[in-house]
């Protein structure tokens, strides 16, 4: 009788475990995830491979986290994020191209994102035709029309910024007065055509009397013309340059015994890096660049989620590298410009990029650098954004020190209007 | 028909075969991705075979690039700002540029060997710097947009825009145009005298032979089909810029023809561009970082075992294939 | 001119000198460019970088070990790819592919990072009352005596005269118990081993990174057209040119300089289609 | 039959498939001075290269001084002794006159010996004496040849080739030339002559060979062969 009992108990028990065990996937198991593919065409060979290197292990852990919550919330479903990269060496846009359609052809992506490369012109093309929002640098703006390309964003407002950057660090050193700007000729950025015309209201507003002095392109010898800028009675340099450029700068700048603040702009700081190339701790005193961390920054508002995210992403960073920071600049572009395409995939509801791009078009988005709003209508896709800050830090002994924030001027606001001069 | 008259057409049937494989082979695999690397490899065929024309009159260009440049500004303003048709805006590149190399190289092609070599690279340098710098045209790193183009033809209309298709076939005419003209003039008369102009240039001038004249033609034409290839690639693109355009492209050319091999004028630039355009961006996209040392590593290599480059396979697989079937011969020999 | 100008131009011009003479001598005696030059001064940079500044070891002697290691590298690239090869273009397309290969090879190794290297002499001295940076008046010291030491060696040594004999007329040279194609490993050796010292002593005054060959190989290129291929007199004076162009000029007019450092090549080309100080006959 | 200091025995030589010397047998003895006179592309300086080493022989063996040489390099043949003035003398145009002479005397050690050379070599050309500092380019013709030939002797030889000496020489040069080929005979050296000037090679050596379309034709002492009739005919334009 015990026996029996006992086998009907575990006859019993297999039948129930064998319905629960069937049951349970098909009744709590939801729709297989849906997917959402993002890719990025980033430098991870040539001589700008190391922030490629440094800012794609930050924009894999801000995947990891996001399919850890469980995905992304798009209406009522959960998308689980597959980032791609191709390899698209700096200065090389027939490498860029290529990685464009590899992702968009083979992998299919929506989006391309974090691009900081020189072909935006070769890439928007292959992206627009497929539909494929392309989210990038202005400072990689060649000939942008809004009307073929409606599925390009500039995330990165490299270009306007510089104008709040160099403002910010002439605040922080209120005893300079002329500021002298700097760039290769006829390279990435036309200095003369976006800076010639705030020259004037500069100096009104803040003060600063603006002059200007141009160096062939991969110039490593910066002796001369920084000679020439001492005659010409520079106080604070603002470098259009690569952080080669600026490293170079200001090392041999210190060799000449000038004890100028070198300001970069787009050029992230990373001690690490710019003690590399200026060489000596006295000699990177006073590079001052871009400082993204959305925890350090004051005046801007950030999003308590993107706060929040931003602090998950550090700590797992630092659990992953033995407790080394992420690397601020996949902040500026890497995870921000990613975090504006997601968050216009959040807001339109759906992924497909018409519906994307509706919302992007003059909307505002939250991102991990406070609010960004892109321009309306009129300017469609070109970078005109309010609240997307220039943090600046300043090299101070061994370390990088917050130094001062600017939100990035409206576009509407009288000093300039970046808007009409990419216009024409 | 006996085998010998076979054997005598087999290369032609091989090369028929070979074009209607490439006419047909987008038709059949729709491989959107595939499709624009050739189109690329397509460009640089063209501008390989241009570099080896050069190059088999005894020079050897740094610059060549530079003519893909002007060649891609000229199709770019002429489309933008003259609005002139696909087709005109092609051959203007080409003309453009064959009359730039023209009138450089009645002046340059003076300079023996490596005076000349370095003087293109510094011209190409200087054309990268004006077309920087030269605003009111080159509209400096901005660039000129290139509308695809839309070809009607009686009913039918083609729109470049929404398929890469067109691009394909008109860069497969195009290669096969400059091949055979280079092919023919390879075999005619001036080619014998370019090559002897290569190999022995003052026996030649001793020899009666005008050795600028017929470098200047062979600059000239070289120029004028990369010309064409810049216009073209402008046009698949759509858009025109100085980065488009380095130095280091030239060197990549002759990489190319020397892995394709350079003693033949038409089959190794070819068959080099094809090679190395499609395994320089497989490798781009999979190995990243690795692929400098990658493909350094592979192009010594291949130099290490084929000195005379790929056409060499054609003289070398037969007689492996023999090779092979000897050894097989020889196993039963060995146990015993 | 402010002398720093004029120190400046100086410090450039040693760099190119020393560059343009390794070329110069590799292509005289083996008669083909070597593209991947400026990738051995960059080797040169690198060993400054792991034995000066990582290793701690004396200046001088770093810069002697750096000079031997990228000699050797040079010789067994002579040794075992180039001359196997044997052809010219291939082993010309050969020093074209090396730059990828060490490119690569020392991004793998080092990183893709640039690194700084310390100055060996750092401050500044005073010389009739104007201050000026010791570092740069030390590397155009060395540079100096390197290239009167390069001098001396081939005008006045055994080993120089059959250098010379051999790049002149290998078959008589060898007539003659001159082995010309040791002496070519041997040139190969040197002209690196010169490419290294070149990137040894401007390393601690600009930066170390795994693409730091190609500008001072163009200048090379360019210095040996000027000054007139296969004289070493020639490369002393392109160098100079370029020098004074890169640093004088370019304080005076700019970014201009660079265009006129490619247009003067060509103008001097124009008149003198052999360079300034070219043999017409080889 | 005295030892011979060299010996060809039976030097077969090919260039891309084509025979150029076919089965040449010649011998060299010590203190001689030998002569092989022949029309152009006989096949006399394929001869000399094999026997510098410059090309090997197809087949066929080549001895000196009881070594064979003939697949040896050119160094290690000068090495042994050997010394040839090239064709069209290939000095070094861009070395001094002085270095010139410094290159000849490459393998030398013995600075006393190579102090005695250069004696021997200004004696013999007084005209180098004069211009010891001028580039080997801004020499004349003649000048070139006793430079080519200064620079043989300087290798301190066993054995002195000369390929055609007299090409491109007036004919004043050319009785100069051959006084001091004559000289050199004297002061105890081995020589052995190429020459396309038939009386002018006969008239200074002892032997002769008449090499023909590649195969040697004849052979003899220079009196003998002088008054050949068939040698008259081709080759003294009797």
């Amino acid at each position: 009788m015990k026996r029996k009992f006992i086998y009907i108990a575990l006859v019993v028990v297999l039948v129930l475990s064998i319905i629960t065990s069937c049951a349970a996937p098909a009744a709590k198991a939801p729709a297989p995830p849906k997917i959402l593919k993002i890719g990025s065409i980033m430098p991870f060979s040539g001589p700008a491979s190391m922030w490629g290197e440094s800012i794609k292990p930050v924009m894999e852990i801000y995947r990891d986290l996001i399919n850890a919550d469980g995905g992304w919330q798009v209406g009522d479903d959960k998308y689980i994020i597959e980032l791609y990269f191709a390899d698209g060496p700096i200065f090389s846009v027939q490498a860029d191209a290529a990685a464009a359609r590899t992702l968009i052809y083979d992998k299919q992506v929506s989006a391309i994102v974090s691009y900081f490369g020189v072909g935006y012109s070769a890439v928007a093309p292959i992206c627009n035709a497929e539909k494929v929002v392309f989210n990038t640098s202005t400072i990689s703006m060649g000939a942008y029309s809004a009307s073929r390309e409606p599925y390009s964003i500039f995330g990165f407002p490299a270009i306007e910024m510089s104008i709040n950057q160099a403002m910010a660090v002439m605040q922080a050193f209120p005893q300079y007065k002329t500021l002298c700007w700097t760039a290769t000729k006829g390279g990435n950025v036309d200095i003369e055509k976006i800076y010639a015309p705030v020259d004037e209201e500069i100096q009104k507003k803040y003060g600063v009397r603006s002059i200007r002095l141009y160096y062939p392109e991969g110039t490593t010898n910066f002796t001369p013309y920084l000679i020439k800028m001492a005659e010409m009675g520079a106080e604070v340099l603002f470098s259009f340059g690569t952080p080669l450029e600026i490293g170079l700068m200001a090392r041999q700048r210190y060799q000449l015994g000038y004890k100028w603040p070198v300001a970069a702009n787009g050029a992230i700081l990373d001690t690490k890096i710019v003690k590399g190339l200026a060489g000596s701790e006295e000699a990177m005193q006073n590079i001052c660049g871009d400082f993204c961390y959305p925890w350090l920054l004051k005046k801007v508002q950030i999003a308590p989620r993107y706060l929040d995210m931003a602090n998950r992403i550090r700590e797992a960073y630092k659990q992953k590298y033995e407790g080394k920071e992420p690397y601020a600049g996949a902040f500026g572009v890497g995870v921000t410009m990613m975090g504006q395409y997601l968050e216009g995939v959040r807001m339109a509801g759906s992924t497909d990029p018409d519906q994307v791009m509706k919302v992007l078009r003059g909307g505002t988005v939250e991102t991990f650098l406070g609010k960004y709003t892109l321009s309306g209508n009129e300017t469609y896709g070109s970078p005109v954004v309010f609240g997307f800050p220039c943090a600046m830090s300043i090299i101070k002994g061994n370390e990088s020190v917050y130094l001062n924030e600017e939100p990035l001027w409206d576009v509407d606001h009288p000093l300039v209007n970046v808007t009409d001069l990419i216009k024409e | 028909m006996d085998k010998a008259k076979l054997k005598a057409k087999l290369p032609l049937i091989l090369l028929l075969a070979f074009i209607i494989f490439t006419i047909i082979f987008p038709l059949i695999v729709k491989d959107r991705f595939l499709l624009s690397i050739l189109i690329e490899a397509g460009v640089m065929c063209l501008f390989a075979l241009g570099f080896a024309a050069v190059f088999r009159s005894g020079q050897f260009s740094l610059g060549q690039a530079a003519f893909l440049a002007v060649g891609g500004y000229a199709g770019a303003l002429l489309a933008s700002k003259a609005g002139l048709p696909f087709w005109l805006s092609l051959l203007g590149g080409g003309l453009s540029s064959a009359i730039v190399a023209f009138l450089l190289g009645i002046v340059i092609l003076r300079m023996g060997g490596l005076y000349f070599s370095i003087a293109t690279l510094a011209l190409g340098e200087i054309a990268i710097i004006i077309a920087k710098n030269w605003d009111s045209v080159t509209s400096g790193m901005t660039g000129i947009a290139v509308d695809a183009p839309i070809v009607k033809i009686g009913e039918l209309t083609i729109n470049f825009a929404t398929t890469k298709l067109p691009y394909y076939y008109i860069i497969v005419l195009l290669v096969i145009m400059a091949a055979l003209m280079f092919w023919r003039i390879d075999r005619s008369r001036l080619g014998t005298v370019v090559r002897s102009v290569a190999v022995a240039p003052v026996m030649s001038e001793h020899a009666g032979i005008h050795l600028m004249k017929y470098r200047v033609i062979m600059f000239t034409l070289a120029a004028f089909v990369t010309g064409v290839a810049g216009a073209f690639y402008v046009y698949y693109l759509s858009w025109v810029g100085p980065p488009l355009f380095s130095g280091a492209q030239s060197t990549v050319a002759l990489i190319m023809c020397v892995i394709g091999g350079l003693w033949s004028a038409v089959s190794g630039p070819i068959i080099g561009a094809i090679i190395v355009s499609y395994f320089g961006t497989m490798m781009q996209i999979h190995l990243e970082g690795l692929r400098p040392l990658v493909f350094g590593v592979l192009v010594i290599v291949l130099i290490w075992f084929m000195p005379n480059g790929l056409v060499e396979l054609q003289y070398r697989f037969p007689a492996w294939v023999k090779s092979l079937f000897k050894k097989k011969g020889k196993v039963p020999d060995a146990p015993a | 001119m402010p002398p720093a100008i004029f120190i400046d131009s100086l410090v450039l011009s040693s760099m190119y000198i020393l560059m343009a003479s390794g070329l110069v001598l590799v292509f005289s005696i083996m008669g083909i460019l070597n593209f991947a030059h400026g990738q051995f001064y960059m080797l040169g940079a690198y060993a400054i970088f792991y034995l000066f500044q990582q290793a701690g070891i004396n200046f001088f002697i770093s810069l002697a070990l750096s000079a031997a290691i990228v000699g050797f590298v040079g010789i067994l690239i002579e040794r075992y790819i180039m001359r196997p090869i044997g052809q010219p273009i291939q082993a010309v397309v050969v020093t074209i592919a090396l730059i990828s290969v060490f490119e690569g090879l020392i991004t793998l190794i080092a990183g893709p990072a640039p690194h700084s290297v310390t100055s060996a002499f750092p401050g500044n001295v005073d010389i009739f009352g104007v201050s000026l940076s010791s570092e740069r008046l030390a590397t155009v010291v060395i540079a100096v005596i390197l290239i009167i030491a390069l001098y001396l060696f081939i005008q006045r040594t055994r080993l120089g005269l059959a250098l010379r004999a051999a790049a002149q007329q290998p078959v008589a040279a060898g007539l003659f118990g001159i082995q010309v194609a040791r002496v070519s490993t041997l040139v190969m050796g040197i002209g690196c081993g010169l490419a290294a010292l070149a990137g040894g002593i401007m390393a601690p005054m600009f930066y170390v990174d795994p693409w730091i060959g190609g500008q001072p190989l163009v200048m090379a290129l360019l210095a040996i057209v000027i000054g007139g291929m296969g004289s070493l007199g020639g490369a002393v004076v392109g160098g100079i040119v370029l020098g004074m162009i890169g640093s004088m000029l370019a304080y005076y007019i700019g970014f201009w300089s660079q265009l006129i450092s490619f247009g003067i090549v060509i103008v001097i080309l124009l008149f003198r289609p052999q360079g300034l100080f070219g043999q017409s006959e080889k | 039959m005295t030892e011979a200091l060299l010996e060809l025995k039976d030097v077969y030589i090919s260039y891309l498939g084509v025979e150029a010397v076919r089965g040449v047998s010649l011998r060299v003895t010590e203190r001689d001075f030998v002569t092989v006179i022949g029309a152009n592309g006989a096949g006399k300086s394929s001869v000399f290269n094999a026997i510098s080493g410059l090309v090997k022989p197809a087949k066929g063996e080549i001895w000196f001084n009881g070594e064979r040489i003939d697949r040896l390099t050119p160094p290690q043949i000068a090495g042994r002794g050997v010394i040839q003035v090239p064709e069209g003398r290939k000095i070094f145009p861009l070395l001094t006159v002085k270095e010139n002479l410094m290159v000849g005397a490459f393998m030398q050690r013995d600075k006393k010996k190579i102090a005695e050379n250069f004696e021997n070599v200004y004696r013999l050309f007084p005209a180098l004496k004069e211009r010891p500092t001028a580039k080997g380019i801004r020499l004349s013709g003649g000048q070139q040849q006793m430079l080519a030939i200064g620079r043989a002797m300087m290798a301190n030889p066993k054995m002195i080739l000369l390929d055609e000496p007299s090409l491109g020489l007036s004919p004043i040069f050319c009785q100069q030339l051959s006084r001091q080929l004559k000289a050199l005979h004297n002061e105890g050296k081995t020589l052995l002559l190429v020459e396309q000037n038939a009386r002018m090679g006969l008239s200074l050596a002892n032997y002769g060979y008449v090499l023909e379309n590649g195969e040697l034709r004849k052979e003899g002492t220079s009196a003998q062969l002088l008054n050949d009739d068939e040698v008259k005919r081709a080759y003294l334009g009797v």
